[in-house]
């Protein structure tokens, strides 16, 4: 299967930085095992992601590392899409575990957490250098239940609920995916990303592929876990989950779905629906929170619908495709940084309370989330709107007006989680937590310039009042909900899952009864 | 007799003899008793290495004894056999280290070694039987010396056990015997040869060959496991941890399990049982069980009892690869065949080491015995999510070759069997793995025998066999494109299967 | 056995005994005629009376199995009884005493005579046996002689002597081919010989058919 | 003719003794017929030129066996029960 | 060839006459070390005899020198020699057993004459298995009638004495028939001898003659004790002491059956269809039967008679089968042997069994296994061979048994063949089971001689491995037929 | 009809008398007396049935003198077990429905 390659003479260097940036936190993990490494292990935790950094940041294009008796022949490398992901992963990594050796500081199982956080890490960032599908299952599964630890780590009731949920959506989306993927190679003929990316798998594998990653990217009705999960998690924890790993799962798309090269028009359309829903069921169902987690949770749902609608385009038409990738890349990057920065202020406003700096300092990437402007966001959005207006008839005008709508609910949101953090009542001075955040909130407001593509806008004023029109239209519509409160109707969080939840548990109990009364009948 | 006829001879002695000497030995002599075993699993497994080393190379090696005119006990140690001979004898060494450990002072070790060792011949020379009726005796040299390892223990409980045992595979005997009479008349002797023979009976026997076909596969179904066939198995877990490990887990259900294989790909041809239309029923009953035992598995709160569904479960995973027709679908269900003892054999050591360490039988009595045990349910977790289906383990390489397998022969659908299956296992899987991890210990075990000693956390006998094979379910699936894999040897014999 | 079986019995019986009656009626003559070859034959076998050469020359190999069955017959009787001793002696008869002592050398005569008289006309050692028995009883129904207890040596000797000097002639005749094949000239002294510990060992073992059982409890 | 007659009647009076002694009621009088069917039989080897049978007959079937008949008679018909409790094997 | 004098059929039947004379002389309770040194003899002297005719074929022995029909016959062929070699190698142990059996005290009132009634029985059997001569055989019937009574009043018991006299009459009775057989035969062809015979019944066939063998027939199958005939056995076979019963079931009841074989296969040949068809029903209601009267025995030795019943059943099964490919023929003598030798450890294990728990019952068996084992897998070992699972010689039995009926398409007795190997499974798992169980507090266990546990493992060894050499037997049986 | 066919017809009869008489007589004695008379028929039809032609035949006479005797033998070996059955039970028939039925 591997013969299709392109072989070439790669220095050992290249392979030993590969190894190093998955086995680098593997070996972490077990050090923290034995007593006697356990101190080490976790002063070097925080560190774990800087090979994978400096393979994403310093490593030559063509870094392949080929395994041909590993899996079903595995084949690990950087590719254009990969080193972006692989960046901002290793980067929401190294940030997060700066902070959260800050944020765990007098925490008794802070091992525990290490131990899931490296191995989720690990499998995160094994999915950013996977090149064949069972490779890239592999780490993916590592992830998903790797993060189940991270889920339930504060040992609540709300994190057993959460965990749980989360591990049965997991579960069936990593079935699902199997399956896909089981289709998809066969239709392939091999298991390499570069084989499937020139295939075309029936439409039921697609399909099933597209599910089955979509629970990960919290496509609208495969989200539930999502808001449960993200917000139980310790904040370090949050901001990685929502941060970085649901990318795992658009990342998943890119690399399993024949982008550019099929066209799947229904698969295509639903995609595109599914992501306007989950823009506008994100910020509808996250203004009625009153948890800031929740509400970035619920934001999360919302801009990956963005996503969503860069990877339906591409599969509705392919020719738009070479376009839509840098901007769904774009976007990705945009949205890691910033959500997770996001996620760690939070944190902060928690601890030390909605201190104006506090304020300040969520404010940035809110903003940038928005689209305001010359932030990250715009220059994301900007990007993906350049290849969805170009979509066919109905597309093209209907997102043209829901886009800017989408930017208008997101500085709802935005506000609604400003607004709750400025509620929150001062506690304790400044923290350790703060210059991690700060820091991490600074890169994160540059970075997405460093992967700009081509100027996709005109830079006119119509582009700068559709952009910022609907920022400020929301702004004077959350002072004016501000000023005279409506009463919104209080969703759970996790929203549908409850009256899933509900019936699920009727029938268990049903079903125990039966048990019951067969007992005693015999 | 040249070397090539003893060799496989060898195999056979190889646990036949120290077997019988152990039967006569004194309860008391528990050195030179763990010496005999030990010697005849290492010396087995020095014979079956020399085996494979041959068979790679192309050497044949068999062995052929007259019994009637017309009726020949043969052994053949070809590729087939010997994947599963090398997984009894591997898997045989590791549990006779777990039985010496895990029987450490009870009564009538002579009788339960002696019986063991009897049961691995009876393994053993089942896997390396040349035709119908030599696999028909070993078939019920297994299922007779398997009866006293169930009831060993001699409660009420393990005698219902015994007899619902015998009763299955007792019946299951006849009518497998019967199907061997039937073929043995109609074509005389049936030899496993590639390809099978049964074709050149040419088209006015077709209706007869298809209830052979059916009772044939019935009998094997027994030990199989096969739904509705399978009742006995959740019965016999009443046996020593050690019993289920290797017998229930790997050997009698393999026996079933390569009883198929044999019938389908060297009695029939493969090729002649899919032109017969005889594959898709089997297919179907492959998958019924595959459903059904993952459902009962669910509402089991005894551990074994959980583990044994799981097994009927499992094992059907091979007859539905040779259902598949064709080669991908093959090796899939051959790589099972090792793949699931291999899993299987780690989950009931583990569970045996919760017994006997703690006392803990069932699996709401598991809270926090992952604090209390990390290695065993280190082990026992790498074996579950092997069960699941969860890359990088063995299971992921095999559910992935059945699945293509499957897409391969046209039946699709086999991919959402595969995909329910994998559910319900993570369904009663994830929840014990969920108790051992992340639920507080109880204050006190309900019967701790073996007291931790640093990180040796019960006796080392005990610990060592499920660590090594947990570490083989990891490393084969792992390394399952390697050239020393299961899951090669098992394209080796595909492609002699379907190339021939 | 109820009564259903019973008539079921006494109705086969019924039915058969008229079809074997039916079925003898018409059997036709037999297709080998042994008569004829034993009166070939007589003059080899050493002695003249027939049916004394069928039963210790031409069938005597049937005679050894007969004797050996008599004697399973007091074995198993002995078996019985055990090892208690015989209970107290039958009362004397003084009518029978007296005819007892009167007849007993009569019939010592008269079992002398028929074994001689065997080898030439009807009698032999089977008659001559049974009339030494006969005698035996009588003397025991007369008190003279009391029922008997565990053989001793001499007794055992007695009965199987008999036997063992047939068994000893079979085989030792098996050098001339066969068992039982007498050479010709010695035919008729070896089957007086046979014939002499037969009548002997007869007759203490249809004696002992009486004696060992009489008299006693079990 | 007159031999015919003879053998006749000796057939079914053997017969009828043989009726007699395994139906009459008193086992005695069976015994004693049993005797009597003996010694007709007796009668009947010497009709069928069987001297040495007929001999025989006498001697054992009526003479021996009768003896035999009457002493068994005489001990089952005292209704002693068995002195010692029944011996069984294991 | 061998000298005239060493002729080892006619030692054969001498010898065992010659012995139990001997210890009849050397008095009650004496010869056991006798009996032992000649069964040895006696076992070379089959194997010899045995080896002689796979070289020179079948022959006859003119009993002095006269010849059939003047003379009596004996035969050797190949049945024959298989039946002998059985008698000689179940005796041999079996004698041995005996002796350590015996010696015990509480035993020994029952040894007083077992040496001589033994040497009788097997002098009967061994007369029998090479008698051509109609009469003759019913003298031999009756030698082995008697013995076999006697023997099964050895025990000394009401029961054992009630059990031999319902076989005595039982016996007598058929006997009485076969004598009218023979004596109508003999009306109709003027002789008895087989050889003579044969040609002369297959080709001139009168009614009588058809009511002799319907008599000779029936007579013999009720001393096979074949159902409705099987009443006597089960008391006379279970009540016996375990040797006596081991001789008794495993090979007494076959030589009757051997005997009408030898008819049917002989001067009864023209008995086909119906009257087969008749006697292959009868077995298979025997083989049902007595499996179920097995399963629900409460004593040991009684359920290993019920056993016997059953599986004299499946000898009767061949005869609807008999065919000229000599299936159902190999069948029958190997399901002779190989029940010959099961039962025969079986009966030895349950000698052993019961006299380590004291006491005849299935239900006291529990905890046996730990004391006895080398019995109890002995009893498992005999089980395997009695319930026709490979690879015993009663597997191979059966095996050809199904075989047969295939190729006749005589459907129905496959099923019966093996639901009536699931229900054997039934009867000697419900003892093994029993003997697994763990020991009730208040048993205690008196210790066993170890000889006798020795000899039924070596009887059920045999009867299994024998599976591994049919074989030869095969290629024995095949001789002069 | 000749002498010997005219035995050979009743022995028959006696047969037959006896066997029924072996089979539904409940006491022993009665038994072995129907033994007896069975073996009597028996021996009739041996000699009657070979002599039907007039001819005096030695052969089955001699099996004759052996069948008195053997059936003499069984008779004292019936009421032998008889008496020791009656002694220990004080039975004199065999009662049913014991073990074996």
């Amino acid at each position: 299967m591997g013969e299709t390659h392109r072989r070439t003479r790669i220095p050992a260097v290249t392979h030993a930085s590969l190894i190093a940036s998955l086995g680098w936190p593997l070996a972490l993990m077990l050090a923290l095992w034995p007593a006697r490494t356990r101190r080490l292990a976790q002063g070097l935790a925080p560190l774990a992601p800087l090979p994978a950094l400096w393979v994403a940041a310093v490593l030559s294009g063509d870094a392949v590392l080929e395994l041909p008796s590993v899996l079903l022949g595995t084949r690990l490398g950087l590719d254009a899409t990969g080193r972006l992901f692989l960046l901002f992963t290793a980067l929401t990594w190294l940030a997060a575990g700066l902070y959260a050796r800050a944020y765990l500081a007098h925490e008794a199982r802070r091992s525990v957490f290490w131990a899931f956080s490296l191995a989720t890490q690990a499998g995160n960032l094994g999915v950013c250098l996977a090149q064949d599908l069972a490779s890239f299952y592999s780490f993916y599964a590592l992830m998903t239940f790797a993060a189940y630890g991270l889920v339930v780590h504060t040992r609540s009731a709300e994190a057993w609920r959460a965990g749980r949920i989360y591990l049965v959506m997991a579960v069936l989306g990593e079935l699902t995916l199997v399956a896909g993927l089981m289709m998809t190679a066969y239709a392939a003929g091999g298991t390499q990303v570069a084989d499937i990316q020139v295939s075309t798998p029936s439409p039921l594998a697609v399909g099933l592929v597209t599910a089955g990653l979509g629970v990960k990217v919290g496509l609208p009705l495969l989200h539930l876990w999502l808001p449960l999960a993200h917000p139980v998690a310790p904040v370090p924890a949050s901001a990685v989950l929502s941060g970085v790993m649901l990318k795992a799962g658009l990342l998943g798309w890119l690399r399993f779905l024949p982008l550019g090269y099929a066209a799947y028009p229904e698969i295509g359309a639903t995609l595109l629906l599914l992501g306007l829903i989950a823009m506008f069921y994100g910020v509808a169902v996250g203004l009625a929170q009153s948890d800031l987690k929740v509400v970035l949770a619920y934001s999360s749902v919302s801009q990956m619908g963005f996503m969503t609608l860069g990877v339906g385009a591409g599969l509705n038409a392919p020719g738009l495709w070479p376009v839509l990738l840098p901007a769904v890349g774009l976007y990705a990057l945009h949205h890691a940084l910033a959500k997770s920065a996001l996620f760690l202020g939070a944190g902060v406003a928690l601890k030390v309370g909605g201190r104006a700096w506090v304020l300040a300092g969520l404010a940035l990437p809110a903003l940038a989330l928005a689209g305001v402007p010359f932030t990250g966001g715009w220059l994301a959005k900007s990007a993906l709107k350049a290849g969805l207006i170009a979509l066919p008839a109905p597309w093209a005008d209907l997102l043209g007006v829901a886009l800017p709508l989408a930017a208008l609910g997101t500085t709802l949101l935005m506000s609604r989680l400003l607004w709750l953090a400025h509620r929150l009542p001062a506690q304790e001075a400044a923290q350790a937590l703060t210059p991690p955040w700060l820091a991490w909130t600074a890169a994160g407001s540059l970075l997405p310039w460093g992967f700009m593509p081509a100027w996709p806008w005109p830079m006119d004023w119509t582009g700068f009042t559709l952009a910022a029109g609907p920022v400020f239209l929301g702004l004077v519509l959350a002072f004016l909900a501000w000023r005279w409160p409506l009463a919104a109707p209080a969703i759970p969080p996790g929203d549908l899952v409850v009256p899933v939840e509900r019936l699920l548990q009727a029938l268990v109990r049903a079903r125990l009864r039966l048990n019951r009364r067969a007992a005693q009948g015999r | 007799m040249t070397v090539n006829e003893m060799l496989p001879l060898a195999v056979i002695a190889s646990s036949l003899l120290p077997g019988m000497v152990i039967f006569a030995l004194p309860e008391a002599r528990v050195g030179l008793r763990s010496v005999l075993n030990l010697l005849g699993a290492m010396s087995k497994l020095v014979f079956v290495i020399l085996l494979l080393e041959g068979v790679a190379r192309g050497e044949v090696y068999g062995f052929r004894h007259t019994v009637l005119p017309g009726l020949d006990l043969v052994f053949k140690a070809d590729a087939l056999a010997l994947l599963f001979v090398t997984l009894s004898t591997v898997l045989w060494l590791f549990t006779t280290i777990y039985a010496i450990g895990y029987l450490e002072g009870s009564p009538h070790r002579s009788r339960f070694f002696g019986f063991f060792s009897l049961c691995v011949t009876a393994t053993v020379g089942l896997a390396m039987a040349g035709n119908l009726f030599t696999f028909f005796v070993f078939y019920e040299l297994l299922t007779l010396s398997t009866f006293p390892l169930v009831v060993h223990r001699g409660t009420p409980q393990a005698m219902r056990g015994g007899t619902v045992y015998l009763a299955y595979t007792l019946a299951g005997g006849a009518l497998l015997l019967t199907g061997i009479v039937w073929l043995h008349g109609l074509m005389g002797q049936v030899d496993f040869v590639h390809g099978g023979s049964v074709a050149a009976l040419g088209p006015q026997a077709t209706a007869q060959i298809k209830v052979v076909f059916l009772l044939l596969i019935a009998g094997v179904g027994v030990k199989a496991a096969l739904v509705p066939l399978h009742g006995w198995l959740p019965q016999a877990m009443v046996a020593p941890a050690p019993v289920s490990a290797l017998l229930h887990a790997v050997a009698v259900v393999k026996a079933g399990a390569f009883g198929i294989v044999r019938i389908v790909y060297e009695v029939y041809g493969v090729e002649y049982a899919q032109s017969l239309g005889l594959l898709k029923p089997l297919a179907i009953a492959a998958a019924v069980t595959i459903v059904w035992g993952s459902l009962r598995a669910l509402t089991q709160d005894d551990l074994k009892k959980r583990l044994a569904y799981s097994t009927v479960s499992q094992v059907s995973y091979i007859a539905l690869g040779v259902a598949l027709f064709g080669p991908v679908g093959t090796i899939g269900g051959l790589a099972h065949l090792v793949h699931q003892g291999i899993m299987k054999i780690t989950l009931f050591f583990a569970a045996g080491n919760y017994a006997e360490t703690l006392g803990v039988h069932k699996v709401s009595e598991l809270d926090g015995a992952g604090r209390r045990m990390p290695l065993t349910s280190a082990a026992f977790t790498i074996a579950a999510f092997g069960m699941i289906g969860v890359a990088p383990t063995a299971g992921y390489v095999s559910k992935w070759y059945l699945g293509e397998g499957a897409l391969a022969a046209g039946m699709d659908w086999v991919v959402a069997v595969l995909w329910t299956s994998s559910l319900l296992n993570a369904a009663y899987f994830l929840p014990i793995l969920y108790r051992l991890w992340f639920r507080p210990p109880p204050a006190a075990w309900p019967a701790e025998h073996i007291p931790a000693r640093g990180w040796r956390e019960t006796g080392w006998l005990l610990l060592a066999p499920p660590l090594i094979t947990a570490a083989a379910v990891l490393v084969t699936g792992l390394f399952a494109e390697a050239g020393w894999s299961p899951l090669a040897w098992a394209k080796l014999i595909a492609a002699r299967e379907y190339l021939q | 056995m109820n009564r259903f079986t019973r008539g079921l019995a006494v109705a086969v019986g019924v039915a058969l005994a008229a079809t074997l009656v039916a079925a003898l009626l018409e059997l036709p003559a037999a297709a080998v005629y042994l008569p004829g070859a034993v009166a070939q034959h007589l003059a080899q076998s050493g002695v003249e009376h027939p049916v004394t050469a069928v039963l210790l020359n031409f069938r005597g190999w049937d005679t050894l199995l007969e004797v050996a069955v008599l004697l399973l017959a007091l074995l198993t009787l002995l078996t019985l009884r055990g090892s208690e001793a015989p209970v107290a002696e039958v009362e004397a008869e003084p009518l029978l005493q007296g005819l007892a002592r009167k007849a007993l050398p009569l019939i010592i005569l008269m079992a002398g005579y028929l074994f001689w008289a065997g080898a030439y006309r009807p009698g032999g050692a089977f008659q001559a046996g049974a009339v030494l028995a006969a005698g035996a009883v009588l003397l025991h129904l007369a008190g003279l002689l009391p029922a008997w207890a565990v053989p001793g040596r001499l007794l055992r000797l007695g009965l199987i002597l008999g036997f063992l000097v047939f068994l000893a002639v079979a085989a030792g005749l098996l050098g001339q081919g066969a068992l039982l094949q007498y050479p010709p000239a010695l035919a008729g002294n070896l089957i007086l010989l046979i014939e002499a510990g037969l009548t002997l060992s007869l007759g203490l073992v249809l004696a002992g058919l009486f004696l060992f059982v009489t008299g006693r409890q079990a | 003719m007159l031999m015919l007659a003879f053998d006749g009647l000796l057939v079914l009076a053997l017969l009828w003794s043989a009726w007699r002694c395994l139906a009459s009621t008193d086992l005695s009088r069976a015994v004693v017929m049993f005797i009597v069917f003996g010694l007709l039989m007796a009668l009947a080897w010497a009709r069928l030129d069987a001297p040495d049978i007929a001999l025989a007959e006498a001697a054992i079937g009526a003479g021996l066996t009768g003896a035999l008949l009457l002493d068994a008679l005489g001990a089952l018909r005292s209704r002693r029960e068995g002195r010692d409790a029944p011996r069984e094997t294991p | 060839m061998t000298e005239a004098w060493l002729e080892p059929a006619a030692w054969l039947i001498i010898l065992p006459l010659a012995w139990a004379s001997v210890a009849f002389l050397a008095g009650p309770g004496r010869g056991a070390r006798l009996a032992i040194l000649a069964l040895v003899a006696q076992l070379g002297l089959a194997l010899e005899l045995a080896a002689d005719l796979t070289q020179r074929g079948a022959r006859m022995h003119a009993v002095g020198g006269w010849g059939a029909p003047l003379g009596i016959d004996l035969m050797a062929d190949g049945l024959s020699a298989v039946m002998l070699l059985l008698t000689q190698a179940v005796a041999l142990p079996i004698a041995v057993y005996a002796q350590a059996y015996f010696a015990e005290t509480h035993h020994r009132h029952a040894a007083t004459w077992f040496w001589p009634l033994a040497g009788f029985l097997l002098a009967a059997m061994n007369a029998l298995f090479l008698s051509a001569d109609l009469f003759n055989l019913y003298v031999t019937l009756e030698l082995l009638g008697l013995a076999a009574v006697g023997l099964v009043a050895v025990g000394g018991g009401t029961a054992q004495i009630t059990a031999a006299l319902r076989y005595l009459l039982v016996s007598l009775l058929a006997s009485g028939g076969y004598l009218l057989g023979v004596a109508l035969l003999y009306g109709a062809y003027g002789t008895v001898s087989m050889t003579t015979l044969a040609p002369l019944a297959v080709g001139q066939t009168p009614l009588a003659v058809w009511i002799a063998a319907g008599l000779m027939l029936v007579g013999l199958l009720a001393k096979t004790a074949l159902l409705p005939f099987h009443f006597w056995l089960p008391p006379a076979h279970g009540g016996a002491p375990a040797p006596v019963s081991a001789l008794l079931s495993a090979l007494v009841v076959k030589a009757s059956f051997y005997l009408v074989l030898r008819l049917a296969l002989g001067p009864f040949a023209m008995m086909t269809g119906t009257a087969a068809g008749l006697i292959g029903v009868l077995g298979a209601s025997a083989i049902l039967w007595g499996a179920w009267q097995a399963l629900r025995a409460q004593r040991l030795k009684q359920l290993v008679a019920w056993s016997t019943v059953a599986q004299l059943g499946y000898l009767f099964l061949i005869f609807p089968l008999l065919a000229a490919d000599g299936l159902a023929l190999q069948a029958g003598a190997l399901q002779v042997v190989a029940h010959g030798l099961a039962k025969a450890a079986l009966f030895a294990a349950a000698g052993v069994l019961m006299r380590a728990t004291g006491r005849d019952t299935v239900e006291g068996l529990a905890g046996v296994a730990g004391r006895v084992p080398l019995t109890l897998f002995a009893f498992g070992l005999a089980g395997v061979s009695i319930m026709g699972l490979p690879p015993s010689a009663g597997f191979l039995a059966k095996w050809l048994l199904i075989d047969a009926a295939l190729k006749q398409g005589q459907w129905g007795w496959i099923v019966v063949i093996i639901v009536g190997s699931l229900l054997a499974a039934g009867y000697i798992f419900r003892v093994l089971r029993q003997a697994f169980l763990l020991a009730p507090e208040d048993s205690h266990f008196q210790p066993v001689p170890r000889r006798l546990e020795w000899v039924a493992f070596v009887l059920a060894a045999a009867s299994v491995l024998l599976g591994l050499r049919g074989a030869e037997l095969v290629a024995l049986l095949g001789v002069g037929s | 009809m000749s002498t010997g066919l005219l035995y050979a017809l009743s022995g028959v009869g006696l047969f037959m008398l006896g066997a029924v008489g072996v089979i539904v007589l409940a006491h022993l004695m009665r038994k072995v007396l129907a033994f007896n008379v069975m073996g009597s028929g028996a021996f009739l039809v041996l000699v009657g049935l070979a002599q039907r032609t007039g001819q005096p035949d030695p052969v089955p006479q001699a099996m004759v003198l052996t069948g008195i005797v053997v059936a003499v033998a069984a008779t004292a070996l019936a009421l032998g077990l008889a008496r020791a059955l009656h002694a220990r039970t004080g039975g004199v028939t065999l009662t049913q429905g014991e073990d074996g039925d």
